[in-house]
């Protein structure tokens, strides 16, 4: 067998300007381990790693293989040592082939540095062979899902000889039955003598696959841990505290459906039927969650439904109005609130302030604007309101949005939309990148909308943060509904759904589901589905 | 990054100082003059200023012609010059306005875009002396000089030469801007053409100008050689084997186009305009046919120097065939490729037009 | 439950190593005004610098000139005007005769040559500032602020121009058409003012409205061929400003734009109740398109900052995807800021040929167009920041025609130094590494280091 | 590995799954745009080139009197041709509608033989109506060609710098840089090879200064771009007036570079001269045209090139210096244009005037675009505009009723259409225009 490596980062520090992102970090990764890093989003897990990759300088501290300090200058040199990264966010080239995003950075070549790829596509083929995967090396990388998309970063790494393969929070874009699949390939992986640093904060994939656990908070380790260790304790300290946050939620009372999806399809400009033919209602009172990986639709069907994807038809009718063909003004305008999939892209002008953001659908309405004149007390009175009722954490109303933090952020979006009256709420991915004291504040205000009598939809692609809002669960795949649940139904059930599988073809296993279904620590986070 | 800082740092400087180095080891060896000589030359108080147009006195044109002459007056008649020139229309008015607080005697302002300007200064300074060339008043105006040019008549002759030596049965004309001091040029060329046509009864054609229509081919500016030089191509493409380019320095284009022709064997020629080209763009000598000349710096100086000695009037000077303000240049290397039947028609037009038997009109002709 | 959401978590949520080119992504957002305040101070993190702390970055938000002056990097700017300044020295030295010739002995009595290289510099700059500012050799008061009268009176059109291409900036948009909608403004104004005859008043009122509308409309055009086609405005503008000028030379070349028994390409002159009014008299140029320069800037001004419509406009600009999805309109705003940046370039063209030429020639919009770029990026696009820019093109103009006189360096001089004025503004570091400003940082220690890394890594 | 550039937003991979891939923006919508405008374009054909054409013959000359064998000129009734040109035009236009309704977008070469035979139809309609119903095709060609020159080499410093994410609107200040130190340096040495070296080297100095700003001080690329532009002819006029026209003889008369003629092969009609009758720098556009195209598609610089441009973390991860990579490839796009620079001073004309590159730069920006980031592709739109150059000269040579004023907006009318009509919201490469702040 290959020699192996130790890995060990001791003293290491990380300071982006005053922000201390990494306090003084000591981890060993013993050769041949899984050794995961748990943390909660922001806790500073990915800054390490982006240090041990040799992508930041660390401001202090060193890292040493095999016992021996080296530093690296950027990340070939990390590779050249043996280590190998699978970024959370995929680093590889949308219009590259897979062969050409593998052998990028190590290209094989012939005489006067012509490209020879076919080394790289018999090595890609190899090692596709041994561990299972299913690639093929000329498929263009922006045609292929997600799971292959990981495999081919794993293969990157793997073509380089990695001997410590960090993951860095693989399994926030993968279905359930995927992860299981990832997990498979990590044991692979490690019985072929492959370190791995698996960075997560989902305790139940955690527990199933290290061998040791570091938990991080707040830039600084806070302990480590057996991977025997009960869940509540591993996340208590993940937290920082004991946590028991099951949302108190009254039942829901439905009244009348005002909101009739009929039809709904939308062709996305290369000819995909990207959403295909959606029927569903929403009553006044309740709440719908449509569950489902991500890139199924969801995207396409909310701009859909606000009026800003072009090629759809069908019908959605709100209060028995028609939305199809208005503008998004006119959709606002008729009582739609909407919290964008992504805050920072759709949600929120970053250069703008608090004060700005928070009137960017309502700046041309009273008391804002007078015909075209706007009035910046009235904004700046709003701001102060907003800011208190929210609890939005800004130096000012008039700090520049982009500076808050993802969960401020979000609460400046939530904070517009909630702030008029509404006929219809639509939240796609309400907690994403959010931290948990906001989480919990987030979720109570959809809650409390709700039960005003407004009809809410809520996106998430959080399996936990759907079976905790949700008073009936629509699974979305590949742009149809799967079908549509009642709220208790299992994780297992709407995890096969989300995989396509209808519940009618597995009713035998929607009770009584194995006991990771039980939610005893409920703390959805980030881009995570779940912590247990 | 940091390599990337580095070495540009280091690159840079060190490239900056070799450079700097060897320029000041080679030239800064010499020995310091004495102290104290300072020349002055022939003093006179008299004071000639010139105010070019946007084209700059590098215009290879009237700007440029007219600066010569007032340089000329400075050689000559030991004046002081004040020069300015103006890069936008913006810049006429302050540069004519400094000009008259320099306390300029005569100021010399180039083209018709001036002419408003001057107006206004020569009003508002009714004691200073001003000259415009290219540009006429109606009516006149007191202490203003119009140094004007009947192009069109030597352009004739251009023309009647051009008929008379082409070897293929077509000439070709084209400009920079179609502005009437460019137009004129091309008007009384077409009208030679058409005159040895009617004179011969050949059927000599010439591209790039329709006089009938007032219209023709144009590159567009002063600046695009290469686009003068392709024009030109194309009219030899066309069958075209004399070419008069109107078009400041874009007439070196055509004398590109003509010169790499010339070496692949064809026997082309070149008609320069507003100085002798012969000695102004001597690259292009051996396919020189002549030149259609406004004799601007004369011109300029004989105006100074009548000034000067205070002779100044207002009426027009009026450049023609007859004071040979303008006229055709001589033949020099190409002397021989004229017959002496053509050279001694040429005289007789030349004469025909003198004697006003001959009209050579143009829209833009100076109104008489 | 506030106790455990501490002002600043330690910020890594969300995409640590996503970088998204317009937000500070480093340890994510939160921290990026804590940096970019670190990074003004001069402690250049370069990784950790977010790109919009950086002053390129359009558009320009709500620093101004004015406030950067009063802060720290207003030392930054007045550095970056002096480098400019000296490195135009340089040039206008590197080619003056005298410096030459005491070049040629300069071992032998270099206190010659570095004199000389002095003289010719401030020589040059001395006549520029009293073609600018104030000649003290006027023989009258009125004399010696006549310079400052010329200022304002060329910055009038920069002020205007450089305020529709700010405007169009901060909508995101890169308006290179300042000059083509000069020019279609120029024909419309000046054909009103020379062909038709109305009062006093009424004449003038109505060139101005033709020059607003025709800039206007051929700033609009791009704006709706952007916003219906997706065609990229840079090189739409820059098309239509040749556009623009060939259809000028053309009509110049109609009997109708030419004066009556000549052919000349030049208009009449416009008619006495067409042209603006000299604010202080016949003495100075200075015309009434100053005063509607100034508030033009306050209009801009209020258009960014208090209407629903500047709202949209800057929407757009930061974020148009966010914009979209709170229901504003992209392609209406598109189409009106183009509209608008046009009719403010209009009100150049109208002060071209109803206030400075009183007449239409092909050179109309001189270069204002495209120095109305520069003077809108050193404005920062703010319209009063634009307005002190516009005042100091205005200067540099004013004074290179006297500079050129007094000791004939070539009026191009003025384009290198407004040019690197707007490079060295734009690059606080590299001026104060310049000014030696930059707190040194070690760095040798690292470099050995990673050497020993590449070896190590390689062994392993 | 297509010429396409399509991803979606800047540096994000798409987490999206397969075969419901979320909309990216780069896919052509199947709108009614394309057919839309093919009918329109061919209406305009029919009434304009068919139905009011002149009864009059147009000749094109195919050979000249150099060529090795003659061929005789083609001639056609311009009312006729029309006729039939505009009838086949309005074919295609049906057939793109009919694509429509079947939902399939018209395919690449619709629209390709439907510009060439617009473009033919225009030719026969504007020289069937001159004066002089002749015109040398071969010439028109070779002057297209001609023209094309520093607008190839433009759109390719345009193409080395947008593909490694630098967008270049600087190539004007190349060009002119180029041309001027071309002329300046050609001169002093008597050696037109040397300056043309000097050409290159003037152009990588602006483009480090472009790369210097843009990479290390995060400057908007395209306001320096701009700047750059005014800084260049600043300090190009100003030399010129102060150095070059003091001393004309020692410092603005370089030596040109001389056509090389390919004995045989440069007498074949049409072909030859534009093939086999070319200056080096002519040679060398052809060379750099497909040096840039193997390199950025087949080579292993290239693939590190495009994805530095595409998505420069995934570079970065993969131990490439993007900066440097981007600093590097800026420079040599630069020199590229500089080289097309040195065509104004040592092969077109032998001398320097101010603003010799007249706006050349910023066409060569339109033809990048057009040719949508592809080096073959920006060739063949600067081929497209040179056309569009020369085929006004020679139509106001041949006369023609159009005013020479509107012929000389043809070029302009051309790139407006072009990226309006034809190209419209095609993107270049993903991370173009964004620095990359590592961290």
């Amino acid at each position: 067998m290959v020699r192996v490596l130790k890995l060990e980062l001791r003293g290491i520090t990380k300071r982006f300007g005053t922000l201390l992102a990494n306090d003084h970090i000591d981890v060993v990764v013993e050769p041949g381990q899984i050794h995961c890093l748990l943390g909660e989003n922001g806790a500073g897990k990915s800054t390490l790693m982006n240090v041990l990759y040799g992508l930041y300088e660390p401001s202090e501290g060193d890292i040493l293989i095999d016992d021996k300090p080296v530093s690296f200058r950027g990340p070939g040199d990390a590779m050249a040592a043996g280590i190998g990264m699978v970024h959370q966010h995929f680093m590889l080239v949308p219009v590259f082939t897979v062969a050409e995003n593998v052998a990028l950075g190590a290209e094989p070549t012939k005489a006067a540095g012509f490209l020879n790829l076919d080394e790289t596509r018999r090595r890609i083929k190899e090692i596709s062979d041994q561990y299972g995967f299913d690639v093929d090396p000329d498929a263009l990388v922006e045609d292929l899902p997600v799971g292959v998309q990981q495999r081919v970063e794993i293969i990157k790494a793997l073509v380089r000889n990695a001997k410590v393969l960090i993951l860095d929070e693989p399994t926030a874009v993968l279905t359930p039955q995927e992860t299981d699949e990832l997990l498979d390939i990590m044991r692979q992986l490690k019985s072929g003598g492959t370190s791995i640093v698996f960075i997560s904060h989902k305790l139940r994939e955690v527990k199933e696959v290290s061998d040791t656990i570091t938990v991080i908070r707040r830039g600084k380790v806070v302990g480590s841990a057996e991977p025997s260790a009960p869940t509540t304790d591993l996340a208590s300290m993940m937290v920082g505290r004991a946590v028991n946050l099951t949302l108190d939620k009254a039942p829901a009372k439905p009244q009348e459906k005002t909101f009739e999806v009929r039809d709904l399809t939308v062709i996305a400009p290369n000819g995909q039927h990207v959403v295909d033919g959606l029927s569903f209602d929403i009553a006044r009172g309740e709440i719908l969650a449509i569950a489902g990986v991500q890139g199924n639709g969801q995207t396409e069907l909310t701009e859909a439904i606000l009026g800003l994807q072009e090629r759809v038809s069908g019908s959605v009718q709100l209060d028995g109005k028609e939305l199809l063909g208005r503008s998004v003004k006119e959709v606002l305008q008729a009582g739609v609130g909407f919290v964008p999939e992504d805050r920072k892209v759709d949600g929120l002008v970053g250069t703008f302030s608090v004060a700005e953001n928070l009137v960017l659908d309502l700046y041309d309405k009273p008391p804002f604007a007078k015909g075209i004149s706007m009035s910046p007390a009235k904004v700046l009175e709003n701001a102060k309101a907003r800011i208190g009722e929210f609890d939005v954490r800004t130096p000012s109303a008039a700090a520049a949005a982009g500076t808050l933090s993802g969960g401020n952020q979000q609460k400046v979006v939530m904070a517009r939309e909630l702030s008029r009256p509404l006929r219809l709420f639509i939240a796609s991915q309400p907690t994403r990148g959010v931290d948990v004291g906001s989480i919990e504040f987030l979720h109570r205000r959809i809650v409390s909308e709700r039960d005003q009598g407004t009809p809410v939809m809520i996106i998430s692609t959080e399996l936990d943060e759907v079976m905790e809002l949700a008073d009936r669960i629509a699974v979305l795949y590949k742009g149809r509904l799967v079908g549509v649940v009642p709220a208790g139904t299992s994780r297992d059930t709407l995890g096969l759904m989300m995989a396509g599988i209808p519940p009618e073809e597995h009713a035998h296993t929607s009770q009584a589901g194995p006991a990771t279904a039980t939610t005893t620590a409920s703390t959805p986070d980030a881009e995570g589905d779940d912590y247990v | 990054m940091t390599s990337l800082r580095s070495h540009l740092k280091r690159g840079s400087v060190a490239g900056l100082a070799t450079v700097g180095a060897t320029a000041l080891v080679l030239a800064g060896c010499g020995a310091p003059p004495e102290a104290g000589t300072n020349s002055t030359a022939g003093a006179t108080d008299y004071t000639g200023c010139i105010v070019s147009d946007s084209g700059g006195f590098d215009d290879q044109s009237f700007n440029q012609s007219s600066y010569e002459g007032l340089k000329k007056a400075e050689a000559d008649l030991g004046i002081k010059v004040n020069q300015v020139e103006s890069k936008t229309n913006n810049d006429f008015e302050p540069n004519l306005r400094a000009m008259v607080t320099a306390g300029c005697d005569l100021t010399l302002t180039i083209g018709f875009l001036l002419g408003d300007s001057t107006k206004e200064q020569a009003a508002a300074n009714p004691d200073s002396h001003f000259a415009i060339v290219d540009y006429q008043y109606d009516p006149a105006i007191a202490n203003v000089k119009p140094i004007i040019y009947d192009t069109a008549q030597a352009a004739f002759l251009a023309g009647y030469l051009a008929a008379g030596t082409t070897k293929t049965g077509t000439v070709a004309t084209f400009g920079g801007v179609k502005i009437p001091t460019v137009t004129i040029f091309m008007d009384g060329y077409a009208d030679g053409v058409k005159y040895y046509n009617e004179q011969k009864g050949k059927d000599v054609k010439l591209l790039g100008w329709n006089k009938d229509a007032q219209d023709g081919s144009f590159t567009g500016d002063f600046e695009k050689q290469d686009v003068g030089k392709q024009l030109t191509q194309n009219f030899l493409d066309q069958g075209a084997d004399i070419v008069m380019p109107v078009a400041g320095p874009v007439g070196k284009g055509a004398g590109a186009a003509l010169k790499e022709a010339k070496a692949a064997g064809k026997d082309v020629k070149l008609i320069w305009v507003d100085s002798d080209g012969y000695l102004t763009a001597p690259d292009y000598k051996d396919i020189m046919l002549s030149s259609v000349m406004k004799t601007m710096g004369d011109a300029v100086e004989a105006v100074v120097k009548d000034d000067k000695e205070g002779n100044f009037s207002n009426t027009p000077y009026v450049g023609t065939l007859a004071n040979e303000g303008v006229k055709l240049a001589p033949f020099h290397d190409l002397d021989s490729q004229v017959p002496a039947e053509l050279k001694s028609e040429l005289e007789q037009i030349e004469k025909d037009i003198v004697d006003g038997k001959l009209k050579v009109e143009s829209k833009a002709s100076p109104k008489a | 439950m506030s106790e455990n959401h501490p002002k600043h978590a330690a910020g890594e949520h969300g995409r640590p190593d996503h970088k998204d080119p317009h937000h500070p992504s480093p340890a994510e957002e939160e921290t990026a005004a804590v940096v970019s305040v670190d990074t003004a101070g001069g402690a250049m993190e370069p990784s950790a610098v977010p790109a919009t702390a950086q002053s390129g970055q359009l558009p320009g938000g709500p620093d101004t000139l004015l406030r950067r002056i009063f802060t720290g990097s207003g030392m930054v700017s007045v550095l970056a005007v002096l480098l400019a300044l000296i490195i135009g020295g340089l040039l206008i030295a590197s080619t003056d005769k005298q410096v030459a010739t005491t070049a040629t002995y300069f071992f032998a009595r270099p206190t010659d040559f570095l004199s000389a290289v002095w003289t010719a510099a401030t020589r040059s700059y001395i006549a520029l500032f009293q073609g600018s500012v104030f000649n003290p050799r006027g023989n009258s008061v009125a004399a010696q602020f006549a310079p400052f009268m010329e200022t304002l009176t060329i910055a009038t059109p920069l002020i205007t121009a450089g305020l529709g291409v700010a405007l169009a900036f901060r909508a995101g948009l890169f308006n290179i058409g300042a000059q083509g909608q000069i020019i279609v403004a120029g024909i419309l104004a000046a054909w009103v003012g020379f062909a038709l005859n109305l009062p006093l008043g009424l004449h003038l009122l109505l060139v101005l409205v033709a020059g607003i509308i025709g800039g206007a409309l051929w700033g609009g055009l791009v704006g709706v061929l952007k916003a219906r086609t997706g065609a990229h405005e840079v090189i739409l503008t820059i098309m239509f400003n040749y556009i623009a000028l060939y259809f000028l030379r053309y009509l110049l070349n109609t009997p109708a734009f030419q004066r009556p028994g000549e052919s000349n390409p030049i208009s009449p002159i416009l008619d006495a109740t067409a042209v603006y009014p000299q604010i202080f008299g016949s003495q100075y140029r200075l015309h009434l398109g100053f005063i509607l320069a100034i508030g033009a800037t306050v209009l801009v001004w209020w258009l960014l900052n208090r209407s629903t419509l500047g709202f949209e406009f800057r929407a757009v600009g930061a974020n148009p995807k966010a914009a979209q999805t709170a229901g504003i309109n992209v392609s209406r705003s598109t189409i009106l800021v183009m509209a608008i940046a046009g009719g403010l370039a209009g009100m150049s063209g109208v002060a071209q040929v109803a206030g400075t030429e009183k007449v239409l020639t092909d050179g109309v919009a001189a270069t204002y167009g495209f120095d109305a770029i520069t003077v809108a990026l050193l404005g920062r696009s703010t319209p009063w920041g634009t307005f002190a820019a516009g005042l100091l093109f205005g200067a540099f103009r004013a004074g290179a025609v006297q500079m050129q006189i007094q000791t004939g360096t070539p009026i191009d001089i003025v384009l290198v130094v407004q040019s690197l004025i707007v490079l060295f503004i734009a690059a606080p570091p590299l001026v104060r590494a310049v000014f030696g400003l930059n707190p040194r940082r070690k760095k040798p220690a690292r470099a050995a280091k990673s050497r020993q890394a590449a070896t190590t890594g390689g062994a392993a | 590995m297509s010429t396409t550039v399509s991803s979606p937003r800047p540096g994000t991979p798409q987490p999206a799954g397969t075969d419901n891939g979320t909309a990216t923006m780069s896919a052509k919508p199947v709108g009614w745009k394309t057919p839309v405008l093919l009918t329109a374009f061919g209406l305009i054909a029919l009434v304009f080139f068919g139905l009011l054409a002149p009864n009059q013959t147009a000749s094109f000359g195919i050979s000249t009197s150099e060529d090795f064998f003659q061929l005789p000129a083609l001639a056609v009734n311009a009312f006729a041709g029309g006729l039939v040109l505009s009838i086949l035009l309005l074919g295609l236009a049906g057939y793109a509608v009919y694509l429509k309704t079947k939902g399939r977008p018209a395919p690449g070469w619709l629209t390709i033989t439907f510009i060439v035979l617009f473009v033919a139809a225009f030719l026969i309609w504007v020289v069937g109506g001159a004066r002089t119903p002749t015109i040398s095709l071969a010439g028109l060609i070779a002057g297209s060609v001609t023209l094309a020159v520093p607008l190839v080499f433009g759109s390719l410093s345009g193409v080395l710098c947008e593909r490694v994410g630098v967008v270049n609107i600087a190539i004007e200040g190349q060009l002119l840089g180029g041309a001027f130190t071309a002329a300046i340096v050609a001169s002093m040495t008597q050696n037109p090879f040397i300056g043309l070296l000097a050409a290159a080297v003037a152009g990588a100095v602006v483009s480090m200064v472009l790369a210097l700003f843009s990479i290390k001080y995060l400057v908007n690329q395209i306001i320096v771009g701009v700047v750059l532009n005014v800084l260049v002819s600043g300090v190009t006029g100003f030399l010129f007036s102060t150095v070059m026209q003091a001393n004309k003889a020692q410092f603005n008369s370089p030596p040109g570079l001389d056509i090389i003629e390919i004995p045989v092969l440069s007498s074949i009609p049409v072909i030859g001269p534009i093939l086999f009758r070319q200056s080096l720098v002519g040679y060398l556009m052809y060379i750099a045209v497909l040096v840039v195209w193997v390199g950025l598609f087949k080579t292993r610089w290239g693939l590190r090139v495009r994805a530095v441009g595409e998505h420069p973390q995934a570079a970065d991860t993969m131990g490439i210096n993007v900066n440097a990579t981007r600093f590097w490839n800026v420079t040599l796009g630069g020199a590229v244009a500089g080289i097309g620079g040195s065509f104004f001073t040592l092969v077109a004309i032998d001398s320097f005037t101010k603003e010799i590159s007249g706006g050349r730069g910023f066409i060569a920006l339109a033809a990048l675009i057009f040719g949508r980031w592809n080096p073959i592709g920006a060739f063949f739109a600067a081929l497209l505009f040179g056309f569009a150059d020369n085929l006004q000269s020679i139509v106001t040579i041949i006369g023609t009723p159009v005013p020479s004023q509107f012929m000389a907006m043809l070029p302009y009318l051309v790139t407006v259409l072009a990226v309006a009509g034809l190209v419209g919201r095609s993107r270049g490469p993903a991370a173009s225009g964004i620095p990359y702040v590592k961290g």
